[in-house]
């Protein structure tokens, strides 16, 4: 059995006295397009933030590609990685952001190209290529030598978008990919990301947006409460809802 | 919005392991460690042995009248010229930021020749202004004077010395606020205006205390710097703590120990400001992320 | 606050002089009416002039002489005691009358201020003790010797020296100038300097107080030191008559005595006797 | 003829060589909600910004209420206005920025709290009261003492929302007030902007999402490359658009 | 993506008027202007006119060897320890941002040891460290030693001077850089983390350089600060520039024409640090609001 991209078991995070995963249970195949719903809070985020790392589990356990994410684990116990093995364990994984956090000094180009120049020591012509073919990908040319500040919500979410493919993660995560965009362009990227599902990357998308989940989700997730509540196909997840909270959930959606 | 209430979900179902892991070993660390805790040992063991820093006379000295007063002074001197520096530094700063040339060329010029001038140089100037102006007066420029003091009745020596040193800090403080001020993200000023707020509310209520995790620090720094720059008033013969120290060796020689003594007042009182910058710096990190 | 004469009194009994009317006669009207005057000095060298146990009164030579005349001119004197750096623009500024401060005339030194002779020392060189390099003051060619800023020493006692040894052939002298007395000393105890040279009270008072850290292994020539007075303020004649008067009295010998330089006397309060 | 809560007559403006608005012409009655789509980057934001007097306009007229936003008009001349007279006409009108700003040293209360307490001279107990009902009605009551970084998304946006209320303004602008809200809270959001509208408050509301803008607008405007390309009924806007650009945009809407 | 080609929309109807408003009046301002103006005409009049300034004095020791000697030794003395400064506070302020105790400990220690102990003081010990010390020793500590050299030989007054200035500019560097990697938004790092990139290179490439606008202007400060704290290395008798000109009116007694020489010279080098300072502070706003 090849091991799963994604696998949590019944993973907790508490802030201070608030727990806000109690228990996630989740398996992403390789190749797999996950989309994750829910209600603002239901720990989405904090949920991604931990595959990356970002945040350190309390409980349960957490494996990317087979490994646990921050540890390696010999008979039976855990031991902290280094954290030169945890920047190389994140090289694997592309994360964009909720708030984007694109850095402020450098330009939308720079953005895109700082990782691949740094981390993977690709040299800078190679890099400014690959960057402007992606910025293009997304519909940014005319504004590459933009600062962050000096870009539209939209147009710094399509950098973030392009920062994190840059560097060719096995594993994408994605936290509202399109909440700053037009329909036009959720429909770009929702083409854009149907291409690299067709390369055989693996993303887990957490999104509000329902008709982009049906369109690219191979298994919808939906999270309540810092659990998982219900997944399964889109069509059979949105059409018909088991759970009483989803249900209730889906009504609403307009 | 159904979070808060334990949803029940989770509830039934066995819970995660809870993770425990070892954590890395850092040996280099702990060599560090063993390292400078080696050297500190030998160094205290040494402070404490080598006769030629001579204890008793520090243990003599230590509570004497003469240190105690100096260090009463040394006090006053930073408290008061850094509540100048800081209050005058910070309207500089905010002229020094303002869309308007004039103020804001006046901020520079004031912060350009106030970091120019030697301290030493000013407080000899304002000691001894009277020997370049021996009257001062109020009345038309150029013109005729209505009234006419003469310098000394107007500038004692504690009155130079908190006019030199606060004065000068301004310059200083001007830069380190006017930097925490351009820190903070433009998007909370923009907040803060689209809500109806003055420029100036916005910047005691919104700006400043949010700049103050960048101007805390600096501001630490210069006000232990002070304590210890406060000594080039002995041009004044104005008795801090360490001229104190240096007129008692003066005539004592024993040069060693009482700096020692006076080093152990000065290491006292920063460990004191210390303390408070931990806390100044706790109290305006709060809705900081770390 | 600048320190003023308290009531530290070292022993010794000084009688008090009497009034000298004929320089009384010369005051400026500004003097007789305030009826005081003002002497600067710095604090840092004694026995000349240094703080007394009280940390606020200067005592020492200088401000012996310093009241003694203002006995002879029948005025108060109030003595501050203030860094060197000071004293210039304070006596410039007209907060000051008179400098007593162990200086030097010299012909520089003429263009801005007067000088009345007081005192005269020695110069002297003094080393670690024991005398590891075997100092004297014929073997400091090549050596590092350390002197006070602004003291005779460094201007005139170790360019002179060393003129001496470039013209023997053997290599000059390395001043090593210090901004303060303590500091010459510190370097001679620490070996940063091979000897130092200053006035002789100086060095021999510093002997005795480090216990003998600094030995003063050779006593040399003597130079005088004046009294600086402004030039324009009218304060030359009177004070000139009146340190004459001191000269010329028992008192100053007692003065000197009581802070053991009684070699030191001037036979007269010659005017810019400079030694250039 | 009262005069129009927002009219905005052949504006641009210009960042740089930039041209981002260039010619934008709109009228929003009092009481009306004017929703705006458009494609990212077309100028939506800037002109939200500009109605604020955030951005100064560099041609054309701007009024809010009949009154020129940031200038006296006299005899056919313009006259600068005071900072103070700004922030005056600014008191009138509410903003929800995209990217939320909130204010990184209070809790949510406290955002809620700060301008009523120090622009209206309200007390500390009555603008509490005030504050604590308008996040319950964005449901947010159990998170109102957490600082904006330790808020979600939605949590954030929300408090966005809930402090631009707090002052009561006449005029509110939302840009893109829903992009990081699930479907259920959008819903929720939409009751309280019926409420608004149905307490008679003018909106001019940026939006992506267009059943939003169906059920809200009383008249949708279709901005791209600056200007103002159609607007109507959102009904007939949305089903039959006249500009080939506009057809072009509606017709990639999922 | 229609915004770049021109959409013709436009293009037909008549363009907007051009804003062309009246600016704001701000007489209050102008008045500020005037009096500073005036003050500062009346400032360079009196320090032109007034004899006792001796204008002539200034002019003749202004490119004097001695004086132009000592400016040298500034120069050099702040410029290598401000490097110093710089590097090691760098170093500890990323130490005393670490998670690691041991590491923050011992940045702690040094920060709170060399900023507590006077300078001057310092400076005196690694002066006259053969006074406390005459023989430095390699071996085991407390045990034997291996090698022992003569303080004196290893520590020149150069050496002592650069060693005092620069260990002492470290412990307050390492604050100002602390301020400012702190005021950098917690979400750059973690942008960086989820790259892939180590700590180290994302503090190099991501946060030290939005850190610069916190910490460039304290920066500034500090220099220009050195380039005057450094005269206290005349008790080392270093001739720098202050102490030159000290020197040569204790031997004159031109007081305070050579004091305004050495002021303008440090006038000079600060103008053309504060330039520098601009440009670098140019150079790090870049993608910033303002
Ligand atoms: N650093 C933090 N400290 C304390 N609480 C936090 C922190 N980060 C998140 N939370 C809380 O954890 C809960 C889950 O947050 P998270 O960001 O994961 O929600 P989400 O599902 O992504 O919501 P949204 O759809 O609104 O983005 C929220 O209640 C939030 O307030
Ligand atoms: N401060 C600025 N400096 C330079 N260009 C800017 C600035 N702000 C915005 N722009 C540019 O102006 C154009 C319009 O930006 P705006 O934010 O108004 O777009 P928008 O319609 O709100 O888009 P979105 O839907 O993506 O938020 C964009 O191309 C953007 O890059
Ligand atoms: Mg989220
Ligand atoms: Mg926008």
């Amino acid at each position: 059995m090849t091991s799963a991209a994604v696998e949590a078991v019944r993973v907790h995070k508490n802030f201070g006295p608030l727990q806000v995963l109690r228990g996630v249970d989740l398996r992403v195949e390789p190749g797999e397009v996950c989309c994750i719903i829910g209600p603002s809070g239901s720990g989405k985020s904090t949920f991604l933030r931990c595959i990356n790392h970002l945040e350190r589990i309390d409980a349960g356990r957490l494996y990317v590609d087979g490994q646990p994410v921050g540890y390696a684990e010999r008979g039976g116990r855990l031991y902290e990685l280094t954290e030169r093995k945890v920047a190389r364990q994140r090289r694997q994984v592309g994360m964009v952001f909720q708030r984007f956090n694109l850095f402020g000094h450098l330009t939308a180009l720079e953005n895109v190209m700082e990782a691949p120049i740094q981390v993977d020591r690709k040299s800078k012509e190679t890099a400014r290529r690959e960057a402007c073919a992606l910025l293009e990908q997304v519909g940014l040319t005319n504004r590459q030598n933009a600062y962050p500040t000096q870009l539209s919500g939209g147009q710094q979410q399509r950098v973030a978008i392009a920062r994190a493919l840059a560097m060719q993660p096995k594993l994408m995560l994605f936290d509202e990919p399109t909440s700053a965009l037009d329909p036009e362009l959720v429909g770009e990227v929702l083409d854009v990301m149907r291409q690299l599902a067709r390369d055989g990357m693996t993303m887990v998308v957490v999104t509000h947006e329902m008709g982009f989940a049906r369109e690219i989700a191979d298994n919808l997730v939906f999270m309540d409460g810092g659990a998982v509540v219900e997944s399964g196909l889109p069509t059979a997840l949105l059409t018909n809802p088991t759970h009483p909270r989803t249900q209730d959930f889906l009504a609403k959606v307009l | 919005m159904s979070l808060q209430k334990d949803s029940g979900l989770t509830a039934a179902a066995p819970d995660g392991e809870v993770i425990k892991a070892v954590p890395v070993r850092h040996p280099g660390r702990w060599v560090a460690a063993v390292v400078v805790l080696v050297l500190a040992a030998m160094l205290v063991h040494s402070l404490i042995t080598n006769p030629r820093f001579e204890w008793p006379v520090v243990g003599q000295w230590f509570l004497s009248d003469r240190i105690l007063s100096g260090l009463v002074n040394t006090l006053e001197l930073t408290a008061i010229s850094m509540v100048i520096g800081i209050v005058l530094g910070a309207v500089l700063a905010i002229m020094r930021l303002s869309s308007n040339p004039i103020l804001s060329g006046i901020a520079w010029l004031y912060i350009w020749f106030f970091r120019g001038v030697p301290l030493f140089v000013q407080l000899l100037f304002w000691g001894f202004i009277s020997a370049l102006y021996p009257k001062l007066s109020i009345g038309v420029p150029f013109g005729p004077a209505f009234f006419t003091f003469s310098a000394n009745d107007i500038i004692t020596a504690f009155g130079a010395a908190i006019l030199g040193l606060g004065l000068n800090e301004a310059a200083y403080m001007a830069e380190i606020v006017r930097a925490g001020i351009q820190v903070v993200d433009h998007g909370q000023s923009e907040a803060a205006a689209a809500l109806g707020m003055s420029r100036t509310l916005t910047l005691r209520r919104i700006v400043l205390p949010q700049a103050m995790r960048a101007i805390v620090p600096p501001t630490g720094n210069q006000t232990i710097s002070m304590l210890k720059t406060s000594s080039l008033v002995s041009v004044l013969a104005f008795p801090e703590l360490l001229y104190a120290a240096q007129l008692i060796y003066s005539d004592n020689y024993k040069t060693i120990p009482l700096l020692i003594t006076a080093s152990i007042w000065y290491l006292i009182v920063t460990s004191v400001l210390t303390v408070g910058q931990f806390f100044l710096e706790r109290r305006f990190s709060a809705g900081s992320a770390r | 606050n600048p320190t003023q004469v308290g009531d530290a009194e070292p022993p010794g009994v000084l009688t008090p002089l009497t009034p000298d009317t004929a320089a009384i006669a010369q005051l400026p009207a500004a003097v007789v009416a305030k009826k005081e005057l003002v002497v600067a000095m710095d604090v840092s060298s004694p026995p000349n002039h240094f703080s007394g146990p009280d940390g606020v009164s200067v005592i020492g030579l200088d401000p012996d002489i310093a009241k003694a005349l203002g006995q002879a001119l029948g005025v108060r004197v109030k003595i501050v005691g203030i860094g060197f750096d000071s004293i210039i623009p304070g006596l410039a500024a007209g907060k000051y009358d008179l400098a007593i401060a162990q200086m030097s005339p010299t012909v520089k030194r003429e263009k801005v201020l007067d000088f009345v002779d007081y005192f005269s020392s020695g110069t002297a060189l003094a080393v670690r003790k024991g005398n590891p390099l075997g100092m004297r003051l014929d073997t400091m060619c090549g050596h590092t010797i350390a002197v006070l800023k602004g003291s005779f020493q460094e201007s005139t006692r170790v360019p002179e020296y060393s003129a001496a040894c470039v013209k023997a052939g053997k290599k000059p002298i390395q001043p090593m100038v210090l901004p303060d007395q303590q500091a010459t000393i510190l370097a001679g105890i620490a070996g940063r300097a091979d000897g130092v040279m200053q006035d002789s009270p100086v060095l021999e008072y510093a002997q005795k107080k480090s216990d003998g850290q600094v030995q003063v292994i050779a006593v040399a020539h003597t130079s005088s030191v004046g009294i600086g007075i402004p030039k324009t303020s009218g304060l030359l004649q009177p004070v000139r008559l009146a340190m004459q008067h001191l000269i010329d009295s028992p008192t100053y010998k007692q003065i000197l005595t009581r802070w053991g330089v009684a070699n030191g006397g001037v036979p007269s309060a010659a005017v810019n006797h400079n030694s250039d």
